[in-house]
């Protein structure tokens, strides 16, 4: 039986294998990168954002070029992006959750400042108290 | 009115200022449910007994729905279902904050029963006492699995998790008792795993509260509830928590690692501490106690010599249960990961089985 | 059941044409591919959860990671790519022979990545920086930090066997390319085999990162 | 099976049922029609078994202590009950086994784009249902079909076969999606347009979005739980600062989606059958063919509000809840659209309308007290009480088993060219929602008056109302074995039909019932859309 979507593009591309050589040279020259600024560059929590910025401009040359994303059909890199987007929206809305969660409820280490200054003092200051029984149990 | 739309809809009696907004938005929302569900039903009925088939090759017209009509599709729906969230938001965002008068009880759930302790008061398993109309704000959390505090006559539910607090508040308007039920399945005997809520008018808590302190733990009618247990006196740790916390040492001293005006208390015990002096030693028993009281002759490297002494101001009782408390903070998560201190089943088995 | 059409040899029965038919293979690919990323999901989301709940210690606990191991490991994996993607360019132009020695370096580099990771979870487990309750690392005590390593021998774990499958996958297209049974004509076996590959490639420039560097 | 078709003389010719003969023709096919077929038999046996553990919990709940079992065997009843319905029952029923028979007929393939991977997946799932048996006969989980954490890390009953056998029929589930996606982007006949597709095909193409994107997180969650439980990773252990709340998350990111993937199906049938039984085009084809997608999409959205009352910040809660009731718009506009194509049709009431007349009703109150829990302030009540567990009844065994009862019975002929007696299959119709409504308005009742759900034993005052709903719950297993006999005694003696027994415009009808092997003699020609009601002439052949 035929088919009824003959109309997409999808004949493979003649591309010389330069093309891959020059994709793995950026591909080193960004570990480099990545690792160079972890080490001897030191934003704070921006060194994640760069570290993460790096990694996904190394993904989309895998994905597009290595993978050949680039030359295939629409459907295939909308399938790509939904799986991530939905890695994303998972994540993003967990942390939220816990991000504006009465503060109480998170454990020591996270939003201290929150501790501090917004919760209303308990009737006899056993603010403290109580949180050393969350971490005691 | 009220009254007869409980019975209608079986919800149980409204014991909360949350009842009665709860139960209208639910009236509201179940009436248009049972009005469509029996309205479609009826009219996908009513359209078969009214164009009943003819002929087994009976032609239709094609069909080609209106815009209006597809418009209205959505939009019916669409503003009810808004509006239904716009009510319940708001009476979320109120059934969520509690107001700052409010008097907090702290809830603990373990498998399979319930203990309450009053900031000031004592401790009690299963049975919780409230004042009515004024509000109690509880601070839920377990020691094992996780729970939810329920009481259906209040419309208030929270779950208790280990390790984080969840709040809930209400405030009672009926003095009486009410029955708590664990909503969230915790094991084994999950369906026992109840207890009750004694609502008291104002005056007879105070004088219940009042004679609890004093040892009293008779009632107000010298009639004990049946289940009701209290706990007249608590654990050293706890005792040692409270006296820590009337003393003021939380001014100056944490139990969570971080550093404030005094060394944190967690991981004290056993730890080796520089001192200003240049010497070390091991905090041991003897040592914090002396810390108490003469601080200034052993000071921690690094900190001020600014702690009061407290030699005279706290009773033997006192010290020893501070003491006992700062030894607990020892065996804190970061400790028990380490592995050096085995502390036992973190979690309490389950029975049966 | 697939009866081979006349000088269609590669065709099955159901698809139109060999067009579509690579279409729906390829189609099918990207969406298992994605599948996979999904399945990460999880420990991504875990990872994110408690690195905000617990910066400091996952700080510390990624500075205890010997960040060398990552990064070679990093280059032998890009390496790999490469020699994946020259393979399946040779497989277009006919050049099976070549296929062959490019399927082989890349098992190789997927074998050198097997023994540094292995070297890396010795090391671990002597010093005890474990998950849960194995936790032992007197270094960081942080409360999360045996949370860091949980998602650490997780997510490389995982990561590992989909690098077993990878391999597996290769040897099956290098078998498939030495027996001639691929053509310029049609080559798909090899790309999606490549693409596999890739995207065991592609997990880990995130796990380089987020585990190593931070 | 095989030897009644050949045994009669109206339908000597060759379909796909006779073709090729012996069990491991069976076994071994790479045929969609045959390999439905499978499917339809192992998730119907999962049925019952799931019923007669149903049976056992409403047998137990007759008095308020214990009845018939003890504390231990109830929490594993109820587990078991759930898993078995869920997993093994009704994500893989309508999907798996009428979507493979159907699709590929719908769309005019030969088959789906991958065979052998269909019965790879006919086959993961079988490894997977067994492993979850042979845990059951083991002891059985005794965490509910949720597997909250940290109960599943220190429950002492066998959970980890269990896990494992969901974690296995997951890839199933993915495979089979997979599969449809592909074989509807790639293997359309020739000018079969998107918008000419059967809704049923929508309803499944949107199934197998869900399936592909959410479930392999459930694996990747199995997986964990598992590690949990056999060497305590502390993932989600709070005495290691893990957060059991997100295993929470994790667990509906995938089974919020996952119960639209048991009715997206179901209302895919409707579709099909409504315009059958009404011979109406359905009203608002385009609107029911995108909310399916819609029901896919903002169906992600919304998982939190099974967390309302797990400590979510009233932020997070109020988004889920405006997001859950956004989902409940897409299904109104479903259902408003089902009775438009009622209006002016030419009505004939068959079982199949007795189970349309079932599926609004249930799905309208269902889907209506599902945004009643999204409120929050009355989710707050209700979060865990009867009341949800009666929610989720009346849309899963209300609306999707009245789907998947129309469904057997409306393309039973096309399966096995033969006919049901429609007087018995009336009388059940009745029996089972007569049944149903007993069994389970009860429950909203309990639930309002703040019954606990999963709760072995109950005070006194909610006893009235159980006995009620264990009294329904015979009626609906007496309908079960009615249906069960007389569909049995159809295979084999039931009247012959033609090609088309429904006069039906369906695209599945236009080759003959039972299908040749390959589905179509003659490459089919379809025609514009497949509910041209209004047109005279048909081009539906019957049996060529
Ligand atoms: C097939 C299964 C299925 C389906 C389709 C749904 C559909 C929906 N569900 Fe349900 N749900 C479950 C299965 C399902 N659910 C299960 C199994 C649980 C419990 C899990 C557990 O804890 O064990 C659950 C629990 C559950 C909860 C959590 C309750 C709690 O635990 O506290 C919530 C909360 O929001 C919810 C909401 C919804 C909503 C908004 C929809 C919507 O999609 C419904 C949309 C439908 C309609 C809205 C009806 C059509 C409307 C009309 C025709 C309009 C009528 C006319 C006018 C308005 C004028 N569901
Ligand atoms: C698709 C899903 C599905 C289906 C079809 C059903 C069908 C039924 N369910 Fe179930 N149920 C769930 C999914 C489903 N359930 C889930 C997910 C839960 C939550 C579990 C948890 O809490 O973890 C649940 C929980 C649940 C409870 C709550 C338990 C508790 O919280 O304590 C109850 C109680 O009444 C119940 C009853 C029923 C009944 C009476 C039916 C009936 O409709 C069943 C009708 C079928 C039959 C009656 C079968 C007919 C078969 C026979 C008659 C066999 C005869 C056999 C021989 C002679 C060998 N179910
Ligand atoms: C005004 C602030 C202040 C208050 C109030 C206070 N402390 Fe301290 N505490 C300190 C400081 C500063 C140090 C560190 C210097 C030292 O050792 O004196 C310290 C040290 C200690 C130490 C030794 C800690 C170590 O790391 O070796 C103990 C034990 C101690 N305090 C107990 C208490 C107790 C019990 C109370 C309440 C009854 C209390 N403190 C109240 C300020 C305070
Ligand atoms: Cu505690 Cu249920
Ligand atoms: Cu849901």
């Amino acid at each position: 039986m035929a088919i009824a979507t003959q109309n997409a593009d999808s004949a493979p591309h003649e591309h010389s294998a330069a093309r891959y050589y020059l994709i793995y040279f950026v591909l080193l020259v960004l570990t480099a990168t990545t690792y160079w600024t972890a080490r001897h560059v030191h934003f704070g929590s921006w060194n994640l954002a760069i570290a993460l910025a790096i990694a996904v401009t190394k993904a989309t040359l895998v994905v597009l070029f290595f993978m050949h994303l680039i030359d295939h059909k629409g459907t295939a890199a909308m399938v790509f992006a939904a799986s991530v987007f939905f890695v994303l929206l998972l994540s993003g809305l967990v942390v939220t959750d816990n991000a504006t969660r009465f503060p109480l409820s998170n454990p020591p280490e996270a939003t201290p400042e929150l501790k501090r200054n917004q919760l209303p003092p308990p009737p006899t200051g056993a603010d403290d108290t109580w949180r050393s029984g969350s971490s005691g149990i | 009115m009220m009254e007869l739309l409980r019975k209608l809809l079986f919800l149980p009696e409204g014991a909360s200022t949350f009842a009665d907004r709860v139960d209208l938005l639910h009236l509201f929302i179940i009436s248009v449910t049972m009005i469509s569900a029996v309205g479609i039903t009826a009219v996908a009925l009513f359209f078969f007994v009214r164009y009943r088939r003819k002929s087994e090759d009976q032609l239709t017209e094609e069909s080609h729905p209106p815009l209006a009509v597809e418009a209205l599709f959505v939009l019916v729906p669409l503003v009810l279902f808004l509006l239904w969230f716009a009510i319940s938001f708001r009476d979320y965002v109120w059934m969520k904050s509690p107001p700052k008068n409010a008097m907090d009880v702290y809830v603990m759930g373990k498998q399979w029963m319930w203990k309450f302790s009053y900031p000031d008061g004592p401790n009690s398993i299963s049975t919780l006492r409230v004042p009515a109309h004024r509000p109690v704000r509880l601070l839920i959390t377990s020691r094992d699995v996780i729970h939810s505090f329920y009481v259906p006559e209040f419309r208030v539910k929270s779950d208790a998790l280990p390790g984080r607090y969840t709040e809930i508040w209400f405030e009672a308007t009926k003095p009486g008792r009410y029955q708590i039920f664990c909503a969230e399945y915790c094991g084994l005997d999950h369906s026992l795993m109840r207890g009750q809520v004694i609502v008291m008018e104002p005056a007879d808590y105070d004088q219940w509260l009042a004679d609890q302190k004093r040892g009293n733990a008779k009632l107000q009618d010298g009639t004990p509830v049946a289940g009701e247990t209290v706990l007249p006196k608590s654990s050293m740790k706890e005792q040692g928590e409270h006296a820590a916390t009337e003393l003021g040492c939380f001014k100056c001293h944490t139990v969570n690692g971080e550093r404030h005006i005094g060394p944190s208390w967690q991981g004290l015990y056993g730890r080796r501490e520089e001192l200003s002096s240049g010497h070390a030693l091991v905090a041991d028993e003897a040592y914090l106690t002396r810390s108490m009281m003469d601080p200034t002759s052993e000071v921690v490297a690094g900190y001020q010599p600014v702690m009061p002494s407290f030699q005279g101001r706290m009773n033997a009782a006192q010290a020893a249960a501070i003491v006992e408390y700062i030894k607990t903070l020892t065996s804190d998560r970061v400790v028990s990961e380490s592995g050096s201190e085995p502390k036992g089943p973190l979690y309490e088995p389950v029975r049966g089985q | 059941m697939h009866t081979q059409r006349e000088g269609q040899p590669y065709l099955a029965d159901h698809f139109g044409s060999l067009e579509s038919q690579i279409d729906a293979s390829r189609l099918g690919m990207w969406m298992f591919l994605g599948t996979e990323v999904l399945l990460f999901g999880p420990l991504f989301t875990a990872y994110a959860l408690y690195r905000f709940l617990y910066p400091a210690a996952f700080q510390a606990a990624s500075h205890h990671l010997d960040i060398a191991y990552g990064t070679i490991n990093t280059l032998i994996l890009i390496t790999s790519s490469l020699t994946v993607a020259m393979a399946v360019h040779f497989a277009k132009v006919g050049k099976n022979k070549r296929v062959v020695a490019m399927i082989v370096l890349s098992l190789l580099a997927g074998f050198a990545f097997l023994g540094i990771k292995s070297v890396e979870y010795a090391h671990k487990f002597h010093e005890g920086a474990l998950p849960g309750k194995y936790y032992a690392l007197e270094a960081v005590k942080e409360p999360g930090a045996s949370l860091f390593f949980a998602i650490y021998f997780l997510a490389t774990g995982v990561h590992a066997l989909h690098v077993i499958i990878g391999m597996s996958v290769l040897v099956w297209i290098g078998w498939r390319a030495a027996r001639n049974t691929i053509s310029p004509e049609y080559y798909v076996p090899v790309e999606l085999g490549g693409m596999y590959w890739h995207l065991v490639d592609l997990i880990w420039i995130f796990l380089y990162p987020l585990l190593y560097l931070i | 099976m095989n030897q009644f078709v050949a045994s009669n003389h109206e339908i000597l010719e060759v379909n796909y049922l006779n073709e090729e003969r012996g069990i491991m023709s069976w076994l071994l096919t790479k045929d969609h029609k045959r390999i439905g077929l499978m499917f339809l038999g192992a998730t119907i046996f999962f049925f019952f078994l799931g019923g007669v553990y149903a049976l056992l919990l409403r047998l137990e709940l007759l008095t308020p202590g214990p009845t018939i079992m003890d504390a231990l065997s109830y929490n594993r009843a109820f587990t078991l009950h759930g898993v078995i319905m869920v997993f093994l029952f009704m994500i893989v029923a309508i999907p798996s086994a009428f979507g493979n028979f159907l699709i590929p007929i719908m769309i005019g393939a030969k088959d789906v784009a991958f065979p052998r991977l269909n019965l790879l997946s006919f086959y993961i799932y079988v490894v997977g249902a067994l492993l979850a048996l042979w845990g059951m006969i083991q002891g059985g989980a005794d965490t509910g079909w949720t597997f909250y954490a940290p109960y599943s890390s220190i429950t002492p009953t066998k959970v980890i076969p269990i896990l494992l056998g969901i974690f296995i029929v997951g890839f199933s589930s993915i495979a089979t999606g997979l599969n449809f996606i592909v074989s509807i982007h790639t293997l359309r006949a020739p000018g079969l347009k998107w918008m000419n597709l059967p809704l049923f095909v929508w309803a499944i193409y949107s199934t197998s979005i869900i399936q592909v994107l959410a479930t392999p997180v459930l694996g990747l969650l199995m997986v964990l739980v598992m590690v949990e439980h056999a060497f305590g990773f502390g993932i989600f252990d709070p005495a290691r600062g893990g957060d059991p709340v997100m295993f929470q998350h994790l667990f509906w990111f995938y089974s919020h989606p996952a119960v639209y993937i048991m009715i997206l199906p179901a209302m895919g049938v409707i579709s099909e059958t409504i315009a059958a039984t009404a011979r109406r085009k359905v009203f608002g084809y385009k609107m029911i063919a995108w909310s399916s997608l819609g029901i896919a999409l903002v169906g992600f959205f919304a998982w939190g509000h099974h967390l309302f009352v797990s400590g979510q910040s009233t932020l997070t809660a109020g988004i889920y809840s405006v997001l859950s009731m956004l989902v409940g718009v897409f299904t109104a506009i479903k259902v408003f659209n089902w009775v438009g194509t009622l209006y002016r049709g030419a009505v004939k009431f068959t079982t199949p309308f007795a189970y349309i007349c079932g599926f609004l009703f249930f799905l309208v109150f269902g889907g209506m007290t599902g945004v009643a829990v999204a409120a929050i302030s009355l989710d707050v009540h209700w979060h865990d009480t009867y009341f949800v567990v009666a929610h989720f009844h009346f849309i899963m065994v209300g609306a999707v088993l009245m789907g998947f009862l129309a469904a057997l019975h409306y393309w039973f002929p096309k399966m096995f060219g033969r006919k049901y007696p429609e007087g018995w299959g009336l009388v059940s119709a009745v029996l089972i929602i007569l049944g149903f409504n007993a069994t389970f308005i009860p429950q909203f009742l309990l639930g309002n008056m703040g019954m606990p759900r999963r709760y072995f034993q109950y005070p006194e005052q909610f006893q009235a109302l159980h006995v009620a709903s264990t009294a329904g719950a015979s009626l609906i297993a007496f309908g079960f074995i009615i249906i069960a006999i007389y569909l049995i005694i159809s295979l084999k003696y039931g009247k012959l039909v033609d090609g088309n027994p429904w006069n039906a415009r369906g695209f599945e009808w236009m080759t003959s019932s039972p299908p040749p092997k390959h589905n179509f003699h003659h490459d089919p020609e379809f025609p514009e859309t497949p509910y041209d009601y209004h047109l005279p002439e048909a081009k539906h052949a019957h049996a060529a």
